[in-house]
């Protein structure tokens, strides 16, 4: 669980094109569960409704999923469109289905670390992984 | 204009065709009466609906896998494969998602960038970008029917280019290629885009072509109950037979019990039968599609094989006329081909180990055909009270008051009501009903099931239930258990 | 001393094992005392009848490979590979071909050749040669109980020092490891044989330490009719018994036709409770064993995973108690611990899948599973009167007599008269029924079956037939087409 | 079918400790049907056994098949025994799954090859094609 003192804001949503809604839910009920205050804009968001829910909110992170297989294409430039939105700093989480075929997964991890991602996620996450890294980059509790 | 399903005036669809085909560069290619004799000399080996109706007579399987990159050249590469390696009866030509979604800028974007890197940067074929020309040449070199799958909301000019292009079979509907593949389009625009694309095919089929057609069964592939999936297939495939469309191919997606998968594909196909005839088509050729597992595969391939190959045995003992196959790297997106060869090889293998096997009779099996069939005619029965008598309508305001629900998806025109969750013996239950038309004969029936469930793993039924489910092929079960 | 189904005397049984163990060198460190005190001392997770009867009562279906090499260092990562990496749930020990047939020399020689080249040049594990440590290395290295698995007429050096070392199960039978195991043993011996195995058992079972005995289900492993293999099945579970043994595995290898293969595990259990109810033998504990195809596999490792596959989802659906895995180098012969290891990720994954579901009772598996009993029981009764009520007695007169006769079996102590074919649905019928005691009713059932399949196939029932269903799997097919 | 002057007589056997009948019961069938005379000596056969028979029925081709794994060890030697008996010069053909574990077949074939049998085949082979080899080695057939 998250402590008392402060409540960590999520955006949370599916890239792109991508329509892949059973994840999304499910995250948005682990995280929720976790005690973030999780803002979800669903699957088919853009950029520019990442970047918009982050600074409305004023979120903590910005979590994407992408699960098509486009997320090279549709992640570029998401930390620049974040950098001109004077949120530059904004912790960013990727996972799913990264990449179109069986790639190697340190290379597509690189890739999007490079992108300005944070973390990145291969399939077959679990939530729990993502919370426990969230809680440690924000220093409220020691990965096991 | 109202909605009503009522075939489309000719006058008027040429009307429409004209926004249609202008919507994007390649749409002149499309011509009807050069897209009719294109489609007539194509040999007999690559009649999609010919095919099936065959495989329905001698009561076998057949195997389509599903396939597409951003290329001409490696998309005609790819299919080959899937014949002469895999040995796929059918061929697929699977849609990007940008074209899915009528972005056809970043989809061209997609195919430079794929020129330039030396790989797929999109997740399917872009068939509206690359144009008549393109999709004929991919026809022309196979040896097998090749047909359109994608998850298109608005598939109006995809299928003009395609139909006139030589593909034989399309697949999707106003509901069905809208509910799990969008987020904002009005359920009443789709439906009507697709009296579009069905009248197009219906006047292939008075030309003397004939084009199969395909509503989407698995819907959003997750815990979807048979009548949920049966409902929307029986209203698009009225909706289709009435814009003149002969050959349907309704579906279903995997449960993973044996004895509810048997059930839901032969009352699907009953059902299906008596809603067509008591509208009055009956000269419909009405064929079946069982989906191997839709929902999340394992990481490992040996595993993922387990899978498959139980898809392909109940696929078999249902004598569905075609099952679409998955590939063992199905956990890690979009497979290399080699994979997807596999998936088929391993496929057709079970396929015809029990090609002269059916699921008998069982007393379990007709209470689950009669519980489906009870579930649907409820939700139809109401859809078409709510319509006055009309399917398009009704359908239309049955979402609107969560008549026909549909679980996890992302379309706002869905009211997201019901919760599944598996029974004890892996069958997908309701666990909240919304607003589904069910008696209470039919929630008991549910209720008791589930109910059982909970007992045997000591907790309440609740959403993490409904998790567990979702997670557990991954782990290698069924039924989710308690962590 | 005349055979018969009598408990062996025990002084008797003392002064042939003095032979036994003098018959080479290691056999010398198996000390009864010792070897009940060794086994006293396993870990509870350690005994396999402990196991395979808790997931009777479980209702669960356990995987177990096969697997042997010939170096003791090598023969332990390689079971311990199949555990952490495959999920078996029980462990063999394959013995090379050269212990079976006691050729301790030869595989000697082999042991040391895999030494010097730096492979396994057996094809099993040596289990005589290697010693009584050896064993104890092998058994304590593992987290799961291993079970002896060989195919040797006179297994009884092999039990003095295996159940000694540790093993808590073994493989085998008078019958089932001499007809399709060897071509000049008389019935006579190996029987006496085995008797003298199981007096063993029953020894350990007397000191409180229960064995697993198994009689080989599958025999030639090739279109073997279930009442064949049911009938010498029973006899060794009676044989054993009376020699004092109380955990028992029965067992029948996969013919492919999902009804007669439900059939065949049913009602080879209710036969088996039945026949020792019958001599009064009322404390055995009696689980099944189901073994994936055991014919011709298909070389495309694909297509193995769906021939292993459905192997799996039969045994769960006929809810024997363990499954003998196959693996996707099946066709090429002995497999790399890593295609074994996926042989039972498959498996395991569709076990999983279907644990909470059975085959429920229709009409077409209750006929069958009648025809399965009249036939057992007519082997088994003439048999008895053969034997003038003695079992050992009867099973060596039966076999003189053609009474039971096993299809492509290599003993000339096998009458080898019968020739078997499948039906139009893949069930195993018979052709030829050779010397077999079956009334003209039963052979009616047979006759029209195949029939059937010939009138389908255009061509008159004839040894072709029987090859092109030897061949058959290897295609990609249960039951063989005329070429 | 074999031209009528000349009926080939073939000694058919598993050799070593392999007791695999059925493969050893087409074969017999098969060769016979395509005309061959078939000395079929079973299951179990040892080397001496193989040369034995063929020195007794004067036959002109010797065909070993190993299902088991011990191939190796077991065909070793063959063609010096065969020399001592005064047949040094007989066809010899081997087939089956003739090595534990799976190997690349060419290595394998040379083996065999260099231990003097003049055509090896891997698992899976159908009857026809060593039917095939044998006319045409004999000259009696060309292959299609």
């Amino acid at each position: 669980m998250v402590e008392e003192k402060k409540q960590l804001t999520l955006v949370l949503g599916v890239i792109g094109a991508d329509v892949h809604a059973v994840g999304n839910r499910i995250l948005e009920y682990a995280f929720t569960e976790a005690g973030f205050k999780v803002v979800n804009i669903g699957v088919m968001a853009s950029q520019e409704e990442f970047i918009n829910a982050a600074v409305e909110t004023n979120a903590d992170a910005i979590l994407v999923s992408s699960l098509y297989g486009h997320g090279e294409i549709d992640c570029r430039g998401l930390r620049e469109k974040a950098i001109e939105a004077g949120i530059g700093d904004i912790k960013m989480y990727v996972g799913g289905n990264l990449v179109v075929g069986k790639q190697d997964w340190d290379d597509v991890k690189q890739r999007f670390l490079k992108m300005g991602f944070d973390r990145a996620y291969p399939p077959g996450t679990m939530p729990q992984e993502a919370i426990d890294d969230i809680l440690e980059d924000f220093g409220l509790k020691q990965k096991c | 204009m109202q909605l009503a399903n009522k075939k489309l005036d000719w006058d008027q669809f040429l009307q429409i065709r004209q926004e249609v085909i202008n919507s994007w560069p390649t749409g002149q290619e499309a011509d009807l009466a050069d897209g009719v004799a294109y489609q007539a000399q194509l040999p007999a080996k690559l009649r999609f609906a010919e095919k099936l109706e065959q495989a329905k007579q001698e009561g076998i399987t057949l195997a389509q896998p599903r396939a597409g990159v951003a290329l001409v050249h490696e998309h005609i590469e790819l299919l080959r494969y899937l014949v002469d390696e895999g040995g796929a009866d059918l061929l697929p030509t699977t849609i990007d998602s940008y074209t899915r979604q009528n972005r056809y800028n970043e989809a061209q974007a997609g195919i430079e960038e794929s020129r330039t890197v030396g790989r797929s940067m999109l997740n399917g074929f872009p068939a509206v970008n690359h144009g008549l020309a393109a999709c004929r040449q991919v026809v022309e070199a196979m040896s097998v029917p090749v047909q359109v799958r994608h998850g298109t909301p608005d598939a109006r000019l995809l299928a003009e280019i395609t139909l006139a292009g030589g593909f034989t079979a399309y697949e999707g509907g106003g509901i069905s290629y809208n509910i799990p593949y969008a987020k904002d389009v009005p359920l009443e625009r789709s439906i009507r885009d697709w009296q579009y694309v069905d009248r197009l095919v219906g006047y292939y089929e008075e030309q003397g072509i004939s084009i199969n057609r395909e509503p989407f069964g698995p819907l959003t592939g997750t815990l979807v109950p048979p009548s949920i999936s049966h409902s929307v297939a029986i209203v698009e495939a009225l909706l289709a037979a009435e814009q003149g469309v002969r050959s349907i191919t309704v579906g279903y997606g995997q449960c993973g019990n044996l004895i509810q998968d048997v059930a839901a594909i032969r009352s699907l196909e009953e059902l299906a039968e008596e809603y067509l005839n008591r509208f009055g088509y009956q000269d419909v050729v009405l064929t079946t599609v069982f989906h191997q597992w839709m929902g999340g595969f394992p990481q490992d391939e040996s595993k993922a094989f387990g899978v498959i190959s139980w898809g392909a045995a109940t696929a078999a003992l249902a004598k569905a006329t075609k099952v679409i196959v998955k590939t063992p790297h199905e956990a890690m997106g979009v497979p290399t081909k080699e994979a997807n060869a596999a998936g088929i090889r391993a496929t057709k293998q079970v396929l015809n180990m029990l090609k002269d096997q059916t699921m008998p009779e069982t007393k379990e099996l007709a209470a689950e055909v009669e519980l489906i069939k009870a579930e649907t005619r409820s939700i139809l029965d109401r859809l078409l009270e709510f319509g006055e008598g009309d399917v398009a309508v009704g359908a239309v305001r049955a979402f609107q008051a969560g008549i026909i629900d549909v679980p996890f998806a992302p379309s706002r025109y869905n009211a997201g009501k019901i919760l599944p969750a598996r029974d004890y013996r892996g069958a997908v239950r309701l666990l909240d009903f919304g607003n589904l038309p069910f008696s209470e004969e039919i929630k008991d029936v549910h209720r008791e099931k589930i109910g059982q469930r909970g007992k045997l793993e000591g907790r309440d039924p609740s959403f993490q239930m409904v998790i567990d489910d979702i997670y557990a092929i991954g782990k290698g079960m069924l039924v989710g258990k308690p962590r």
